[in-house]
């Protein structure tokens, strides 16, 4: 099925999978990734699951209001990640990928002051936690409403290809997303323009509780890429590696001209929704286990110890550093003040409003 | 005793058991009972025929359930935040809304699309809007908004019984907050269009409706305490809304506060606000006064200062009072 | 590629075509459709051409205020009527389908007074030109805002499938209302639920002015189907019987419960978008010339003459009775009063509310 | 001299040539220049890249838009018409307007969404429809809608300039309806939320904005001839909208009646009107009226009469006037 690392076929049956459970390569063509980013990646992927785990603890003690965790979705958002140029391509992604925002740069002191409405967030607490966005990282701030990024992921891709900047444009999404009409409008556009995008569709089977069979008859999200006249991989999203060659070779191509491609990185959400939800009503907690197997950290780990980069004291060493250093942003925090209640007013419009200034003033006295 | 939300899958039990052309469609509605358990109970009792979980579309939503209820069903749509009726609005707008007006009345489309609305639950802007402006200012549309269990059943029945669209939205903030005996009566309804005096009283008059009718209920007891007797109207229907009772009530007092959280601008007030105006001008010992939300996108870490709450309301009575 | 009438092959690359433009019957199989019906089909053909003649006509004569042609779509719509049962299943057409609704039976008294807005119009005049409806032939009244019939259409055989009603719905649009958001919420959702429609797309390969490659990326409509997880064929739309055949197993398959399909017919629009537009200005002459070379009614027209079923004569009788029959009508409808003013008010809701009664009243005196 | 729609041609080619972030986009924009010729003659000196056919989405369309202008190019999209916002409405509401508040300034979207609107037109309910309500009260969106070439040309460059989304309504009706001469000055700019005074007067005050300044033209016209001087005010722009101007005029001669085509219930009017009776309720010598469209979808047959014709506003006025 895979001929050569520069080429995956699209609208493969079976999963694009490079590495073994047992963590062996198995793909006909050389890693040829350094043995530093391949550490990188299972250290990132490590520290995004602590963090999962911290932001439950957080929400948990009141301190954030609400959490939709990531574990499970690890491989496909670290991958993504390092398969764009940081700083010059747009990421374009949903509410479950602070790993993958993590991961691209976005420091842990701006995710821990969003998720937590503090002061220091550079989007001045504006949005609920889950809301990844950095300015200076090329993270657009996207909106809550599912799939609506979709369109200006797109139209920034469009820019891009008309300016010839040589960028591209990211964006991601789970499978309910694909269901909207905000998914297929853009998709669309992107196919007939042959704009510089990848989207990459995290299929976790699930949205809140609907199955993915309720969500579309379709075999699977990567088959749909046909609609819109562009490739389609169907990826193990708990195989960082696979997940990070396949977007890398879509990125590149977007990049050569080459148009858009759609990526279903098949993942699996170990947790409920979110903080808000209990999934014991809709799945066994046998389901979970098993799916907790196949657990995409367990995976990376085992192949970075087959080739000697990693062991049990190196896990243990970076978990202490990186649980310290969530630690210490959290301290940060605590002692940051409280978000000014005048902030309220501001930013709805480049210059303030006379009547919105009205309104503030009455408010404020 | 009982809360709003369980009032809400109560009611749709009743009316589904009731009539069978009734079926609840929407996210997560099925097994899970709905993310704020609005729907609870309903998918064992009435299988997946009757209880569809739908894919995450509220074009698909709105959309079919048009189709159903041409058709013959009497669908009950929700929207699983009223924030996110806006992928489905044209669905509403130009499908559901003008369907038996562009038929000559020939087709016409009885359903209900519900959908929780309002702040004050840490929700930012995606979790937080009231919305009813764009359905009130929307012919064909029918719109209720209530704020207690027993005018969740009685209204719910009324607009799953009715003949025309109907959006029915919920107070989500009081879901859980308020509890009260609810009438047995599998037929106690309320009609549309009337508003309930929830308080009569002699020195000015309080109007609000949905969510925001808990602040409202504050300030007038805090105004009790200061002697200040406020009369208080639910609206609980916004279109058609009882022009009669507030152009009565208002000009029998001369002054009248507004409370509603949407943004100031067109916010619904506005029009009850122009209304009295016009209409009983010269009765006016002041001009009336709308509390409302600001012209923002809703905020996040300001998520109860935004809401017109019981200082605003007060500052608001004052200055009436003092006019 | 056709290996039985009864089971054409989906994702086909050739649209399958049944008779040449020589009109020899090429398929197969033995087309077992009675002579009575062949000849139905081509009169409806030709009448719905010259209806279409007639309308701009009116038009231009200020008797309507606008037409869309449906010139060249006339063997994809009638196809259509004739392959669904009438009076138990439904339509939902496009605003391009008075061909279609008349041969299902839409009375031509009900259309022209539709499109001249008389007070005849069982809708009441409450739309513009080009809105097909009846509530006895389950014609549902569509609006003007492209592919925002196709959820209610899907709504509808939904509805019929949980009641077991043994009703398919036909639905049909243009390509461009394949970029709509709304047509892929409802096809996504009808091929979830295995819903009893039929998706028509008359593919012209213009939304107005704009270019099929401009609209979207993919090689033909038909493929989108992958996407929905139903079967989709490539029709040649110029082909009345091609059209029936495929449209009619579309149709049984669905009544059978095995779910939608998405059928592509292949057609022309000899005309401008509408009587609004010049064509032009962005297509040109030899095109359009080309173009009427394969005329879906010469193409019948030749297969019945070819059998003996039809003649010069046949022609011009039908045309005389046909135009005889419009001009009737057009007279009667000039008798008709004029459209009452309090109509306006009505039809809003089942009971007018009371500050429209109060508007009505304060506008009529 | 130079028509509405031509100006709105000639303005996108001026501003493009300025700055060649400018692009415009939408359906038949491109060779056919719009169904209006609103973007006649762009494709041919602009090329297809900064004059974009878009496939028949206004979701895609109004969100590509904003992915463009936060990525530096300043998209002026066209809508078909007004009437078919709706499928794309999400956009507007839930990413162009809200970009600015949610990510904390940090990111925003330099847009102009453009939108002939209006009845008059034959065009049944979706090519005559008023949705300025809908934009108006969605914080974070400016809305302007011109009733004159000039007006047309100055608000245009304004928009296009600005750093937020801004819809920019067209009367479609006036399209070719008016012809004026136009300010020749590349920078000839109006500025957003200032009204304009068109005629002052002694007797009351008429105000309107859009397609309806025609019709209170006409029938300020008509009361001149009856020896009425009635101050016409252009409003131009709805978001921000000219309350002192309003108010301060208004005050002055105690008497205004309001005019605009969208459905009475919750018209820009409403807003209008309840501000006036908040803010200088003891000027008022009567209450203010509206004279708007009615609560019912947009006719077919009755498309003129559904227009608050002059006879209309003559009614109201002479009730102002004998209040
Ligand atoms: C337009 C819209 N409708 C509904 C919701 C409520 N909602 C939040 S997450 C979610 C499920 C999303 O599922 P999916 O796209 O598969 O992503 P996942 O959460 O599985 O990663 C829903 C329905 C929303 N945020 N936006
Ligand atoms: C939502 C919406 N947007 C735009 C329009 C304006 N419009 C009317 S017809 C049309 C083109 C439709 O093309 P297609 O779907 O291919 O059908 P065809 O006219 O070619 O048969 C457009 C853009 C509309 N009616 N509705
Ligand atoms: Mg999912
Ligand atoms: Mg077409």
């Amino acid at each position: 099925m895979i001929a050569d690392k520069q080429n995956f076929s699209p609208f493969n049956e079976e999963p694009i999978s490079l590495i073994s459970q047992a963590g062996e390569w198995t793909a006909p063509f050389a890693c040829d990734l350094k043995d530093e980013q391949l550490k990188t990646m299972y250290q990132q992927m490590l520290a995004a699951r602590l963090m999962d785990e911290r932001f439950i603890k957080l929400q948990r003690s009141g301190k954030m209001s609400f959490v939709a965790p990531h574990s499970g979705h690890e491989a496909a958002q670290i991958a993504a990640a390092h398969a764009v140029r940081v700083g010059t391509d747009w990421l374009f992604p949903y509410y479950r990928d602070y790993g993958m925002t993590y991961a691209l740069g976005e420091p842990l002191i701006e995710i821990f002051a969003q998720v937590t409405g503090s002061r220091l967030d550079t989007a001045k607490a504006r949005q609920m936690p889950m809301h990844p966005s950095s300015k200076e990282l090329n993270i657009f701030t996207g909106a809550s409403a599912i799939a609506s990024h979709i369109p200006p992921a797109v139209g920034a891709a469009i820019s891009m290809k008309i300016r010839e900047t040589g960028q591209v444009v990211l964006t991601s999404f789970g499978d309910g997303a694909t269901s909207e009409g905000d998914f297929h409008a853009a998709i669309n556009y992107a196919g007939a323009q042959g704009a510089p995008v990848v989207f990459l569709c995290e299929n976790n089977r699930l949205a809140i509780s609907v199955d993915f069979n309720k969500q579309t008859g379709a075999e699977n999200i990567a088959i749909k890429a046909k609609a819109y006249g562009m490739p389609g991989y169907l990826v193990d999203g708990m195989d960082v590696l696979a997940c990070y060659y396949v977007l890398q070779e879509c990125v590149e191509n977007a990049r050569a001209g080459l148009g858009p491609s759609l990526v279903e990185a098949q993942v699996q959400r170990f947790g409920a929704h979110s903080s808000a939800d209990d999934d014991s009503i809709y799945r066994s907690k046998e389901e979970l286990e098993q799916m907790r197997q196949r657990d995409p950290l367990l995976r990376m780990r085992r192949f970075l110890e087959n080739q000697g980069l990693w062991s049990e004291r190196d896990e243990n060493l970076f978990k202490k550093e990186i649980l310290g250093e969530f630690q210490a942003i959290i301290d940060t925090l605590a002692e940051a003040e409280k978000v000014p209640l005048e902030w309220m007013f501001d930013d709805v419009y480049a210059e303030m409003l006379p009547h919105i200034a009205e309104q503030k003033k009455d408010f404020l006295g | 005793m009982q809360t709003i939300v369980q009032t809400v899958a109560r009611t749709l039990a009743e009316e589904m058991q009731r009539d069978e052309r009734v079926v609840v469609m929407g996210e997560d509605v099925g097994k899970r009972g709905g993310v704020f358990l609005a729907t609870e109970g309903l998918f064992d009792k009435f299988g997946p025929d009757r209880v569809m979980d739908t894919p995450l579309s509220e074009a698909a939503i709105i959309g079919a359930a048009v189709g159903m209820a041409v058709h013959g069903l009497r669908p009950v749509a929700e929207i699983q935040f009223a924030d996110y009726v806006f992928p489905g609005f044209d669905q509403l707008v130009s499908q559901a809304a003008k369907l038996r007006y562009r038929s000559g009345g020939t087709f016409n489309a009885p359903m209900v699309v519900r959908m929780p609305a309002g702040g004050g639950v840490k929700g930012g802007h995606h979790h937080s809007q009231n919305p009813e402006t764009h359905f009130v200012h929307t012919p064909g549309l029918k719109v209720v908004y209530p704020s207690t269990p027993s005018d969740t059943k009685g209204l719910l029945k009324t607009a799953i019984r009715d003949e025309d669209p109907v959006v029915f939205m919920e107070p989500k903030r009081l879901y859980r907050a308020i509890k009260e005996e609810v009438p047995d009566d599998p037929d106690f309804t309320v009609p549309l269009g009337k508003a309930k005096i929830r308080q009569t009283g002699d020195d000015l008059v309080l109007i609000s409706y949905g969510g925001s009718m808990a602040e409202t209920a504050k300030a007038a007891e805090e105004l009790a305490k200061q002697q200040i007797s406020a009369e208080v109207i639910d609206l609980r229907s916004l279109m058609p809304w009882d022009k009669e009772t507030v152009l009565e009530r208002v000009a029998r007092l001369g002054r009248v506060v507004l409370v509603s959280e949407s943004p100031y601008t067109l916010n619904f007030m506005s029009e009850v606000s122009a209304c009295i105006c016009e209409e009983i001008l010269d009765s006016l010992l002041a001009p009336p006064l709308r509390v409302t939300g600001f012209d923002t996108p809703y905020p996040y870490a300001q998520d109860r200062e935004y809401l017109p709450g019981p200082n605003r309301i007060l500052r608001a009575v004052q200055k009436v009072l003092e006019y």
